[in-house]
């Protein structure tokens, strides 16, 4: 079968997203978290943790890991790269863009970089929350302080 | 003589077409897709002969009282009941077993008894055991699974004694297919004093069933799984349990007289049946049981167990998949899981889905077997009378496809 | 504009005869007709999305996921719900009732508490608190109904107190078509610290309806008595309510994450529709109240406000016909029960038939209140956006036909 | 409207029924009855109460009371017209030529005296059970002799 026959999954399922599937970029634990969220996707199982080491407002250092299929664990990858020793703003700014995309069929925006490869997902719905993961895990572990860091 | 190709006729959703594909509707352990003699006969219901039943006097009010009752009938007749007084109809095969734990099980449990379970059960049969243990204090015990998917009849052994108040038990399992020695089961629960119910979800759509020869108490399965309309479940009962058990739930329908501080129940099985039923599709769940008939459960059997005999085979031969449970059709149903290396479940559904094939990718409700088997998650494809060797084919071809996608051994490799 | 002439052209039953007579439909509080979009509702349903919900990829799986939910929000806003997660899909008035009672109930009623109703109550808003306080050793109270067929207030002030728990009332009476105070009561109720269920098994499918002016906790309806297939109900509670609950059935799709010996609930309202819902029947009544939001609900009460006033007027000037229940329109809706004097509402009913008229007869499932007007069983006919003058014309003969055969006013005096 | 229209009613309301109905035969209770049961037919309420006294094989002495529809009540009065006096034989015989007609449509026959005006009652289903109540409240109290009586 090629693939002038597979139009759809062709295009859910890019290259790149593959790529960063099989080897994930930032993927482990940090010695020195100051941040750190975990997440899980009841309907489908899918599990993502991330630390930060945040330095201020700047994302100085990210590692995210979990199982799941390979569009939670793509967008993790992908998002790590495009948000790491960047602002916090500036990762919302890239969030944003990202769910414009999905959900409201918006043209990607530059700043999304690898992430456009997610483009796809759009024409897949269930599978959308399976995309947002990663970010949902980010905004909590944005929200959530190590106790000893707060001590500082 | 039977041929999926001449029942496919009957089935007007699998004319469809999905993501410019035909249909091809591998998710039968999930729902089965509906004949057009079941829709008509809701029909010809909504369009000749509503009412509410058993209280009218007028003629829709009989009318429709009659076919409601009549189908007691072709269920009794398809399990092999004594008597149709013995069948409740409920939602579905959780609320009937939920109807269990309530009305028999919190009148003969308590601190120390035990529960016994496997871990190849649906989360339908082990929450509302989970709940009625907590109410009573009783206990729950597993027998688990071996690695070709069979119970561990030894442990079984072992975890069924004098202890054992209950013995609840997957006649097929709808993750793993296997085919569970119910018989042998009952033997021991009997010998123990303890009360045996089978969850014939799985089974009572695919295998001819004789609740008498089973040596089962209860018995409990769902419509939509056998042709049915949503929303209608089985609960049959050996003689003189429902008569002893209190009522589940009061209302309307199931009372004969009403005083201020108690009330008197209505015959069995009115008993158990509280406010309006499902009438219309109880109704259509009658067409669904009369085209089963009309085949014959044996004919159905057969062709399951032929296709399931192909899919195995095929499946079988992709390297880097492995089918979880019996491979000897003999000793399992229609439901075929599997794993791909390296490939999430969701992922081949996916993909899969943008073919047309419809297949179920997750914990099939089986937490606790997806745990024994060390998977997050398992694809399953499942059979039903409608069909054909032909769309195995495509369900292969389609998981080749997944491989080289996933796999990178088409045009993808240069990366 | 209304038009109930318009309106029966959606409606196929009603070209049906019955005994050679066009059908005369006044059965409607027991179960109403339905309308063809509702009947294509579930065809279209079976013949191209039917599949099981919630955990599927699949394109079929994930339209009927879709096309369920979506109901939710169409029940919300019938009823003013803030949110759709406080909308639980059961199988009647009756079963959400009951679980009110196991989940609600069991948890916060013990021995002296008191569980306030009326002598108007349906069995369905007895039984399940009759199980419940055998089961806490809670007690009943009842409120009378005065001689026009009111609630007592006085006596409800007197019943609702410091003990009362749950105050549980028809807000209006499937016999008498009284409609209730309710927002009076839910201000005695919550004064008491209790908490207050409406059965709106009557009023949700002919008034209309605002859950958060009317001050009630629970609120409880049926499908099939608004143009709806049968096998739905609806349980709305109050913020905050549900999630404290426990669960009443365990099984799929309640959970979250499943071990041996506990589980954890998905979220709201999944948590209390175990197993596989009656998806069907959720979205063919999505199509009701789409039909009914088209008439809007005061113009559906604007209906058969007139058409009972109408039959109050014509039944009313029979002598020897007594009605029960309030006279004034504005305080009760189309449910009319009579009675007339030394005839059996049985035999009333059979006559009627064998003219195509389909009222009720017998005790309504309300046998207290049976008690209270001192009648074994009343005649009842009752109302629905589909009927019509003509059709009340056609009750009030055969009414007087009724009464010749009986009082021998007719050729068959001469005996 | 007159009764040409109404032949429906008219076969099943006759003016036999009609007037056992308005003036029951045997209506009361006995003094002293060696034989007695009740009976209640739960989904429509009608009640019927039979007092026998046996003489022998012969029943001497019927009266029943009770409550419900015109079916029910009228059978009750012509069946005890029927079997008073006559060996309960003969009672059973009549039963069963009822039974006959009303479910299997059978032509009324000879010894069914004033209950052939039952007939139509076949034609409404749902109203059978009304004209058997009286009957299986016969056969229930000729099962069940006082306790006094026994001892005799
Ligand atoms: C006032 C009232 N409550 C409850 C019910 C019970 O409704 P269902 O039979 O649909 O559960 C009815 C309907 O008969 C009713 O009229
Ligand atoms: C083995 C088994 N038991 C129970 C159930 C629950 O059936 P339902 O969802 O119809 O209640 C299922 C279906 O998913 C099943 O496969």
């Amino acid at each position: 079968m090629v693939s002038a026959t597979e139009p759809l999954f062709d295009d859910l399922y890019r290259e790149t997203l593959l790529e960063h599937y099989r080897s994930p970029r930032n993927r482990g634990r940090l010695e020195a978290p100051t941040h750190h969220a975990e997440g899980l996707n009841p309907v489908c199982g899918d599990e993502i943790r991330i630390d930060l080491r945040m330095d201020g407002d700047r994302i100085a250092e990210i590692a995210f890991d979990g199982q799941g299929c390979s569009i939670s664990q793509s967008t993790a990858s992908m998002m790590s790269v495009e948000i790491l020793d960047r602002p916090v703003e500036h990762a919302m700014a890239v969030q944003q863009a990202f769910e414009a995309m999905l959900t409201a069929g918006a043209e990607p925006s530059a700043i999304l970089g690898d992430l456009e490869a997610l483009q796809g997902v759009s024409k897949f719905p269930v599978r959308i929350k399976c995309a947002l993961l990663a970010w949902k895990v980010l905004a909590e572990s944005l929200k959530s302080p190590n106790k000893e860091e707060t001590h500082d | 003589m039977f041929s999926a190709t001449k029942i496919r006729e009957d089935f007007p959703i699998l004319r469809r077409t999905v993501h410019d594909r035909p249909l091809v509707y591998l998710d039968n352990a999930a729902t089965t897709q509906k004949p057009r003699q079941v829709i008509e006969s809701l029909v010809r219901y909504y369009e000749t002969n509503n009412a509410n039943i058993h209280r009218g006097i007028h003629t829709l009010s009989v009318e429709a009282t009659e076919q409601y009752e009549a189908v007691r009938g072709k269920v009794a007749l398809l399990i092999g009941a004594p008597s149709n007084d013995s069948i409740v109809f409920t939602r579905n095969t959780t609320e009937s077993i939920n109807l269990v734990a309530r009305s028999w099980g919190d009148a003969n449990l308590s601190e120390g008894d035990e529960i016994v379970l496997s871990l190849m059960e649906h989360h339908s049969n082990i929450v509302p055991w989970q709940l009625l243990a907590r109410r009573t204090g009783a206990r729950l015990r597993y027998i688990e699974v071996t690695a070709d998917g069979h119970l561990d009849l030894d442990m079984a052994r072992q975890l069924i004694g004098p202890r054992t108040k209950l013995v609840s038990l997957v006649h097929m399992s709808n993750v793993l297919g296997t085919i569970n020695p119910i018989g042998e089961i009952a033997g021991m629960a009997h010998a123990a004093g303890a009360r045996f119910l089978v969850d014939a979800a799985q089974s009572a759509p695919h295998l001819p069933i004789d609740v008498t020869g089973l040596g089962a108490d209860f018995l409990a399965f769902s419509a939509h799984k056998m042709l049915g309309p949503t929303g209608v479940g089985v609960l049959w009962a050996a003689d003189g349990l429902l008569s002893e058990m209190e009522p589940f739930l009061g209302g309307g329908e199931m009372i004969s007289l009403v005083r201020q501080d108690e009330s008197t129940w209505a015959d069995l099985p009115h008993k158990f049946e509280a406010g309006t039923p499902n009438i219309a599709d109880v109704i259509g769940f009658g067409a669904a049981l009369d085209y089963l008939a009309g085949l014959g459960m044996p004919a159905v059997r057969e062709h399951e167990r032929n296709i399931t005999a192909y899919a195995l085979d095929r499946l079988g031969a992709l390297p880097g998949l492995n089918i979880h449970g019996p491979s000897d059709v003999d000793q399992r149903g229609g439901a075929v899981s599997f794993s791909l290396e390296g490939i999430h479940p969701h992922d081949i559904s996916t993909i899969l889905d943008s073919r047309g094939i419809a297949i179920r990718a997750g914990h099939h409700c089986a937490q606790l077997l997806m745990r024994a088997l060390d998977v997050p998650a398992t694809s399953r494809a499942s059979f039903y009378i409608y069909n054909t060797e032909d769309e195995v084919d495509a369900l292969v071809e389609a998981v080749e496809a997944v491989q080289r996608v996933f796999n990178g051994v088409s045009h993808r490799t240069a990366v």
